[in-house]
């Protein structure tokens, strides 16, 4: 399991594929990666605050948690912080399991606690000024079927 | 007690400061949230709405009844927005 | 959308890269990769038969399924044929969406149909002989929840 | 009518070959089955049980009791194994 919270760019095509490389033995792979989405000019980038410590601690734990809910053999999760620009990928997850469910399972449950119990708070910097993003009720809710 | 209070996303910018050290007698969250909006303007507008507001206790998240006692480190802020 | 069914190996990262860069506008991006399971030495490799043809118009049929019912914004199938290595990827599937759920949704309904609805075959190649991979009820069962 | 038959995975194997052209009045998969079946000793095993059996008729997966009208390529499999 590797855990890399980072402020530089990562290479989701070579992170894929040494994933991949390290899986000897499973027969299934799940990678999930966010983008800054780019709404035809109207985001200029983004700008993702965390806090530095417990951001580490609390995906540990999340991973720990997926391992043992999951028939995992092996888990990444990439989460960048700092200033991207449209299109640029701003974290990554990838599970291995030896069937397909278990790698889908511990892909969205990771997903979804990354998403309201890690410390990160996004700014979306638009043409008209920077607006953070609001926690929506649905990524809460999904919190409930784990 | 000596206490350092982390501030992030809007709270921090309404707080004009991402951490600061606090001497306190309070004994939960909710006493510490009590003398922190009474400090200053800034401080009353991130602390006027609870409802989007969470806190962590030595970087685990907490309740706003959790008690302080041994907590060296108190962060503020909004509903996470990871991922 | 592009679908290649292939003999040749295919690189896992090189693919997941470039459906990335095209994926513009998308914010979530899900891949699922298919291995030959390395079970400590009893599995010497696979071969996998296919029906020519209707491989590709089934597949094809799926994709277009798959876009009519999730907010899909692309997807990739890349399906081998032939005799494989153990640990070399069999396929993947990739899918990109706006929001997560549909790209989760659309990859987990891509691999559901293709388990049990695209014409491949699988034999396992162990130290004994070769054997006939056996279709399980659970793939076909998976199919009635979409 | 001539009919191309193809056969995969282990039926092909119980057959001997991966396609055979059949001329036959059957006007439904089953009947063509019962023919195909009384050729020889590997056609009767592959066709022993159909449970086990999958047919598509110009690479449209069908029913055993689909109408053979306008069918030029019937092949028949075990479940598929793909993904």
């Amino acid at each position: 399991m590797r855990l890399s919270v980072q402020e530089s760019a990562f290479d989701l095509g070579a992170e894929t594929k040494a994933f991949a490389n390290g899986a000897a033995g499973a027969g299934a792979i799940v990678t999930f990666t966010g983008l800054v989405r780019d709404n035809s000019g109207q985001v200029l980038g983004m700008e993702i605050e965390h806090y530095p410590g417990m951001t580490e601690r609390a995906i540990s734990d999340m991973m720990d948690e997926a391992q043992a809910r999951f028939a995992l053999t092996d888990a990444l999760v990439i989460h960048r912080f700092g200033v991207l620009a449209p299109a640029e990928a701003i974290m990554m997850v990838a599970t291995a399991a030896s069937h397909r469910s278990d790698a889908f399972a511990a892909a969205e449950f990771l997903m979804d606690y990354l998403k309201s119990r890690a410390p990160f708070w996004k700014k979306e910097l638009g043409p008209d000024g920077q607006t953070w993003v609001k926690a929506k009720e649905e990524d809460e809710a999904a919190l409930t079927r784990w | 007690m000596i206490i350092d209070v982390l501030y992030f996303a809007w709270l921090r910018e309404r707080i004009g400061v991402n951490r600061e050290q606090i001497t306190t007698s309070a004994k939960t969250v909710t006493e510490l949230i009590e003398e922190l909006a009474a400090i200053d303007e800034g401080h009353a507008l991130a602390f006027a709405d609870l409802k989007s507001l969470r806190v962590a206790l030595d970087q685990q998240m907490a309740r706003f009844d959790s008690s302080l006692a041994n907590t060296r480190e108190v962060a503020f802020f909004p509903p996470m927005t990871g991922g």
